[in-house]
């Protein structure tokens, strides 16, 4: 079994026990971040579940809620802003990442939530989010995947598998789905990963998670449209199949599932199940998952495409490095210092001039 | 200068005044035509003349050397009248190939000056150009009436370099120095400042200071002492108003005056762009300014640009973007978002030759319908056009003033020409410029139900402009959004009056900003014959197109609209003093059609497409026919 | 029907004959009120009526029950005279709930009459509709002037199915039936249709098609039966034109009109398209017809979609996209794109309310202008319009027809209105279509230097088109791009004359197609007082008010435009017979800017942007007054 | 050292030899390939090497000239198509894949080459880049990969490093660049290789496998920009640096480089470098390249952004599965064969009709 390098040896990674972080928050309820806008989702819709987390989530956040803007795109689950009593825009489709980006450039101080579906991010937002994700800009991004296009009534979208049903592929999509999570990965995405609607413990874990992150944070969340996509993840979600179907990453912990009872380890270099009843080996031949590492994060995103693997949730991968807006700030004061605070008259004159008189 | 000084010139060689002049340096993209332009430039504006400048490249990178369609122009109009235009012909070539004549002959005036570097027309060369086997210094014909000076100036260069012990392509590359030393002993201007610039550019590699400076003395003295040239020519100083000056370029110009909008308002600059020729030096240009608190952002497209610009915006900044005529096309979803959401902003179309990629280094005015129009649903904004390169500061410091003012977005025409066009300007002080009053909301401006409340959408009723409360604001947390907006409240309305309604207002707060423009200023006659109307980058073709035809007996004026929309609200009133109307524009006739729609008066459209501006006499031409015709 | 037959109804009621009736369905989006509403409407067109619909519902998918923002309405509009619109007032409302009613009261004519079901009119409804807690069932005041029918429909419903061991949900969703069942037979119309559809419908579950098969009859004996109901109403069949016909919906037609052309041209259809609200549908039933050889691409975004347009035209195919408002400015770019390339496509925009996102499912045609100039640089192309929801079938031919006639990307209007709408259709046979003529170029077309050589750009003289040989064509390889061609060969060209000229040709091939053109057809008057233009959804409502303002003494036509760019030739000599010119339009007057910069004429303009058709009253209205003030 | 799974036991990649494939070919020589039109390139640029190198290899491979298209969006690099004497499209900055896709998909026999630089593929059409390579369109990507925009005189790129400065960055850039291969495997490529303007026997041979794939093939050719970017790549092409600084993968063979005296193996899930002359470890000890590995070729392509790593060269992955217009053209006959050719008359009469006489 690889073992962990030894620099990568695993730590306690923020926003784990944030609540330790601010200890003395006055208690705000989740009333004073639900806006006065009805909610106008189907009724069942997973979208409920992940508004009720958030707005119960962001009291316990170490930040003021005027700083606060939550932006979005098109879509049913870009409706989510209204919904929040903070600043916030309901953009155009697949633009968010570009307003959060301009947005968190030039005021580096608000805490800034993206809000997007997996059309919108991931069909005609595709380009914004990579280029987001590389230049690692402080925010959070929430994909609300629902394998669909809620919105405009029930086309399929670049998650739904292939083969699919739906009113613009009546006789089923010949489009191979994206990996979100392999997509973020590889456009350098210095956050990643995994939770669902219907898993409101886990997901606020991984919003708290993500918020302490300094970078761009994309959570990808399982949401299940009840109208034109029910129980596309119900798998994942419900009782009877989840400890099956479903894995747990933790940093430092073994790769286990279906309760300890079976585990991932490497052949070459794909994951495969074993069985720790079978007795041959133990949990200590599972994959100890490392949330720094790159080269792991990849190989167990792609068990995501194998239909005989757990689906893997959690954070998959997590790196420290410089946010954009951080450079940007860094060189404008780097310059400043150098050359002082600009003088417009001084600027105006800077040329060869002459005098007319 | 010691014993290099010229200024003995004046006792051996006739010197002759003028009152203007007009001299194109053409040659290779590689030759640094546009170097020895712009110095010459430099020198011209030091001797106090007027001027103004034509810089034409190709689209390519390095054009395969010896090639017409290589072929790299800068062309200068300066003179001690008012100079409006590069000039409608010109009164000196100097070309550095056959490519270079070829392409530009026909724009030297019957009895004009062709300098010309004999050494470059070698049978390889003429072939590239097209001139086949014959050597064109050898036809007669073709040069006839023409004053042609060959001049050996590859050679003489290397002769100047050769104990320089530099490498032969260094020193060929010299050859513009001697071309742009002999220009201007020509029309007797000084060399310093183009020594000083040597001196400053090569500053760290001396051997190249020295070889440079050393070639353009002997350009100078070529001129001094070879029999070849008797005249030498002199232009007065023009008069122009008192000040401080200095050359400018358009795009520079339009970058102070956007650092200018942002130091006077105290909003932080953000600017983002995709690049785009001719729009990418504006990019160049703010990024060095970041002491000012410029933020530049170099988006993945120019949807990305937009959007950035919008949260910019929101944030509570100054958010600008710029872009040439394909890159607007994309920008088109997210300004319609910002006139829904009604957020201040300045978006920066540097117009080029259309449609699709089309002449992307050519100039043209064909983006103001787009402009206009170019949006889903009733999306109208205000329009601002810039006249000259001086004039892109006081285009882009208004367009930012009215965006604040009326929270809108507002675009700003400027186009290939005025942008790299440059001319001497006049430097205006930071104090005189006017405030900019930025009224962030800060507490909430309505009770409702007893309740302090926030109404994002409440109007002031001068500007029509809503409150904008920048994230951060504690109290005033609110949404905005592209649905349609209930009145007052903001909130997402389906409601069908509210919609009318609110369709209107938009529609009414972009027409306020007639309220606060100046009178029109009328050039030449203010009522007669034919007014011109025209706007941006033609200002200088028309006015001295207007000269001529006041000179000619016309009563004529000319109105050049900074305002397209809306339409400044005087502009009926000075129409009515006309009997005929002529709209030249660089496209096939845009402006015309909105005054035509507006005012039902038989505008005349006059188009021009060649990626070129107008010459004077093509406006004076058409309106002697014009008003011939209909008289 | 067995014993269920409703034979013997009109021996005891009393059975009143009208030329014509509007009927509103309108409850909550979750109570089917769009099938009931289309039933019906299959059934009034089985019954020879000419007809008229307009469906309308709310942006989100399920808005909350009972809301007002939630309120989903079918309105339809038959007779036995010629039926254009949905109707201006309705004669009967079946409001299923308090909110229903709050938001359609308005639209009943006074003396209408309205069924209500009672049995929604329960505190906490009537809070969610903004009632409070008065129902307006027991506010006389409210109700005063109108015929009232209290109907307790979901109960009876809830008794009908008593017996049938369903579930409480699928109970209370069988309720529309009733209400169908009711409106069908208070207008005499048969419910067989319906009753066929049901067993289609629910083919694989028999416990669903008995049930509402079943309340269906019951909605309908209870009009029978009650004395509630004591006149029935019979509308007579109307005298439409000898032929098959079919209900057909807009998007249907179009769709049709698609395939109709690339089944008479030979040219495979490929159909690419980014979902958008009101244009998905297209793309929804176009992926029915795979085979048909149609390949339909459901792209990533718009840009793909007219990119990969581009490339099926490219190819050789008949390249389609279709999009809303905000899609057609991402295509901005890529039609430009096409412009310069002349390749054939059609871009169908299904406009909805703007700007920005705007109003997605309420209908305006509020996008002409962008159709017209939202491209950067030059770069005109024609426009077509679609009026009815039959014509979008005729309107798509046609528009397949000039792209491929005059090699250029077309752009076909259609708006929310036409495209959801429905009428009765004469089926028509495809051996009636106009042929159509696909001249692939195969061979070289010009001997260059003694070569057999191919120019891409050469010129069809008559249509200005040039040649479209697709690759796998031996001999034919070129190459081609958004920049400048030059003309004939098609290389890249910067040259000035050279862009003027094919600035030019481009715009002379547009105006070319004005050659095609039938003669305008004037409705009403062809000359005299006033004449309405309009163009696209409008028509209707505009034939409807010129009947009528001339039954009103007017001497009034009208010409609703099917080609806006270019403008037909004879529209002058049509608008030279009238004193007055109107100009309505769903938007804030665009049609209007190009009819009058064109003539120069006062026409006047006519806006409504409300989300809602005009009606044809508010037509006339602004007709006499604008005669009146004007005489 | 990891073994390889059974299941992908090394095969004989196609491509390899495709001469043997055509043996009988009528030699048609480069010019046939070369159009009328000047080339427009500056003197020196790298570009001129790959035009040269595809023109000499069209007509080795088995199509017609007139069946062959080349497509590109704007860029100096996509000038190509002017160049070619094939059909061609220099469409609009960015679009290329739109473009390819729809005519691909419309007219499947055709071979399709989309020509695009750092700029065009990576910033503006990133978005096209990562859906066309999902769909697994049938045809051959090409970028030049100079990083920097060359033809808008030299700003930085999306594969410029950080730190960069070029005219829109004077104090140098603060985005962080992509990685080419991590995102083309991110979005699911089924055929990722790179390769260097310089190395024209291997850019040949790349080409070569990469016309053979059946599916989207991206290539990232590293093209040397002399004018804005001058010898971005020289660590990897010039014989100096080259032996040290590269790595050529070869599917079955070890990773081996330097002349052979250095190796990679794994150490956890993260490559490393050893020394074959330290004696320690051998060759046995070196990964063997499996190009069928997904897992192995995010790991590999990682290295990439590690300065201490040698540049790996040569396809990173290919995988086989069904192109997206196999399937579309898949359906459109199955549904025909089920329904019968359309006839259109009965098409508008498929509704509900009624006669009026
Ligand atoms: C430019 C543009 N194109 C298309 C649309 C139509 N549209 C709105 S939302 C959407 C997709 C919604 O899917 P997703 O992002 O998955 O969100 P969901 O509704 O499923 O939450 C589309 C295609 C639009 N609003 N704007
Ligand atoms: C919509 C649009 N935006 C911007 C441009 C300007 N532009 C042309 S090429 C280019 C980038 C070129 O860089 P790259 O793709 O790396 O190609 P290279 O020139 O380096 O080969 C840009 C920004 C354009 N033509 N169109
Ligand atoms: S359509 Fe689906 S995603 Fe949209 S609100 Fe309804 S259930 Fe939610
Ligand atoms: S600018 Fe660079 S990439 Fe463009 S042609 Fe010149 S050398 Fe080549
Ligand atoms: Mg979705
Ligand atoms: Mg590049």
């Amino acid at each position: 079994m690889p073992t962990l390098p030894p620099s990568k040896k695993p730590t306690l990674p923020p926003g784990l026990g944030s609540r330790r972080l601010s200890p003395s928050k006055p208690k705000i309820d989740r009333k004073a971040y639900s806006s006065d806008q009805d909610v106008r989702w189907c009724p069942g819709c997973g979208d409920y579940a992940i508004l009720a987390s958030v707005q119960r989530l962001m009291p316990q956040l170490d930040v003021k809620r005027e700083n606060v803007v939550f932006i979005s795109g098109i879509g049913c689950s870009s409706r989510f802003p209204y919904y929040m009593e903070t600043y916030g825009m309901h953009s155009i489709h697949g633009r968010a990442p570009t307003v959060a980006t301009g947005l968190k450039a030039s005021r580096p101080e608000l805490d800034v939530w993206v809000v997007t579906g997996d059309g919108d991010a991931l069909s005609i937002g595709g380009n914004h989010l990579i280029h987001i994700l590389r230049r690692n800009v402080n925010l959070q991004i929430l994909l609300f995947n629902n394998q669909i296009y809620g919105l405009t009534k029930g086309q399929f979208s670049p998650t739904s598998e292939i083969g699919k049903v739906t009113k613009s592929s009546p006789f089923g999509s010949v489009s191979p789905p994206f990996n979100p999570i392999s997509i973020s990965l590889g456009a350098s995405a210095s956050f990643v990963a995994r939770t669902a609607d219907r898993d409101t413990k886990h997901l606020t874990q991984i919003l708290r998670r993500a918020h302490a992150h300094q970078g761009s944070s994309f959570i990808e969340i399982y949401q299940n449209c009840n109208i034109y996509n029910d129980g596309a993840f119900f798998a994942f979600t419900e009782k009877a199949t989840k400890p099956e179907r479903t894995i747990y990453l933790e940093h430092g912990k073994p790769m286990l599932f279906s309760n300890g009872s079976k585990g991932i380890r490497l052949a070459g270099f794909s994951p495969v199940v074993f069985d720790l009843e079978e007795g041959h080996l133990s949990s200590e031949d599972a994959i100890v998952y490392d949330e720094t590492s790159l080269e792991l994060a990849e190989i167990v995103s792609r068990m995501s495409q194998q239909p005989d693997m757990p689906r893997p949730f959690g954070v998959f991968y997590r790196e420290e490095r410089p946010t954009y807006e951080q450079m940007l700030q860094e060189q404008v004061m780097a310059v400043t210092e150098k050359r002082g605070q600009g003088d417009l008259d001084k600027l105006l004159h800077a040329a060869d001039t002459w005098t007319i008189s | 200068m010691g014993s290099d000084s010229s200024n003995t010139v004046k006792e051996v060689k006739s010197v002759q005044s003028l009152r203007e002049a007009t001299v194109l340096f053409a040659g290779d993209s590689g030759d640094g035509m546009q170097l020895t332009g712009s110095q010459f430039t430099l020198a011209t504006a030091f001797a106090h003349n007027d001027l103004s400048t034509l810089p034409d490249f190709p689209a390519e990178i390095r054009a395969p050397a010896g090639t017409t369609y290589g072929v790299s122009g800068y062309q200068l109009h300066f003179g001690s009248v008012s100079v409006r235009t590069p000039g409608d012909e010109v009164d000196l070539l100097v070309a550095m190939n056959p490519a270079a004549l070829k392409v530009n002959l026909s724009r030297v005036r019957s009895g004009g000056a062709i300098v010309i570097n004999e050494n470059a027309f070698k049978p390889h060369n003429l072939k590239l150009a097209g001139y086949g086997d014959v050597n064109p210094l050898d036809n007669e014909e073709l040069l006839r009436g023409y004053q042609v000076f060959k001049v050996e100036l590859s050679r003489m260069t290397e002769e100047a370099l050769k104990d320089h012990n530099l490498d032969k392509k260094v020193i060929d590359r010299s050859k513009n120095m001697f071309a742009l030393g002999l220009a201007l002993w020509l029309y007797s201007r000084p060399i310093e400042p183009a020594l000083d610039w040597l001196a400053q550019k090569f500053s760290s590699r001396p051997e190249l200071i020295k070889a440079n400076q050393h070639v353009l003395k002997k350009g100078f003295h070529y001129g001094e002492t070879t029999e070849d040239f008797i005249v030498q020519y002199q232009i007065p100083p023009a008069e122009l108003e008192p000040g401080v000056y200095r050359a400018i370029r358009g795009v520079e110009s339009l970058a102070l005056g956007l650092v200018a909008a942002s130091t006077k308002s105290k909003l932080p600059l953000f600017y983002s762009s995709y690049p785009i020729t001719p729009a990418s030096d504006l990019l160049h240009n703010l990024s060095r300014h970041k002491n000012f608190g410029v933020k530049t952002f170099q988006a993945e497209d120019e949807i990305a640009a937009i959007g950035a610009t919008i949260g910019a915006s929101f944030g509570g900044c100054l958010g600008v973007c710029a872009t040439s005529g394909p890159g607007l096309t994309l920008k088109a979803e997210g300004i319609g978002l910002a006139v829904m959401m009604e957020l201040p902003m300045v978006i920066v179309n540097v117009q080029r030759g259309g449609p699709s990629t089309g002449l992307p280094t050519k100039t043209e005015q064909s983006d103001l319908l787009q402009a206009m129009y170019g949006r889903n649903g009733e999306a109208p904004l205000p329009i601002i056009a810039a006249s000259t390169p001086g004039d892109c500061f006081h285009a882009a410091y208004e367009a930012c003033r009215v965006a604040v003012r009326h929270m809108t977005p507002v675009i700003l025409l400027a186009d290939g020409y005025v942008a790299n066009g440059s001319e001497p300007w006049r430097i205006p002080s930071s104090k005189d410029l006017k405030d900019f009053h930025v009224p962030f909301a800060n507490k909430p401006n309505r009770k409702v139900e007893g309740k302090d409340t926030f109404l994002p959408y409440l109007r002031n009723e001068d500007t029509l402009a809503r409150p904008w409360a920048k994230p951060g604001t504690p109290g005033l947390e609110h949404r905005l959004g592209g649905l349609e907006k209930e009145h007052e409240t903001g909130s997402v309305s389906y409601d069908p009056e509210n919609h009318q309604f609110m369709t209107t207002l938009r529609a009414n707060k972009v027409k306020k900003v007639a309220q606060i423009l100046p009178p029109l200023d009328v050039y030449g006659d203010t009522e007669g014959d034919l007014v011109i109307i025209g706007w941006g980058s033609t200002q200088g073709a028309i006015r001295t197109a207007v000269d001529r035809l006041r000179d000619g007996g016309l009563k004529a004026g000319a109105v050049q609209l900074r305002n397209i929309n809306p339409l400044p609200s005087d502009l009926g009133s000075v129409l009515s003093r006309f009997d005929h109307y002529l709209v030249p524009e660089l496209n096939m006739g845009q402006l015309v059609r909105i005054l035509r729609d507006r005012f039902l008066l038989p505008f005349v459209k006059l188009s021009k497409v060649q990626g070129q501006p107008f010459k004077a006499s093509e406006i004076v031409d058409a309106a002697i026919l014009h008003c011939k015709q209909s008289s």
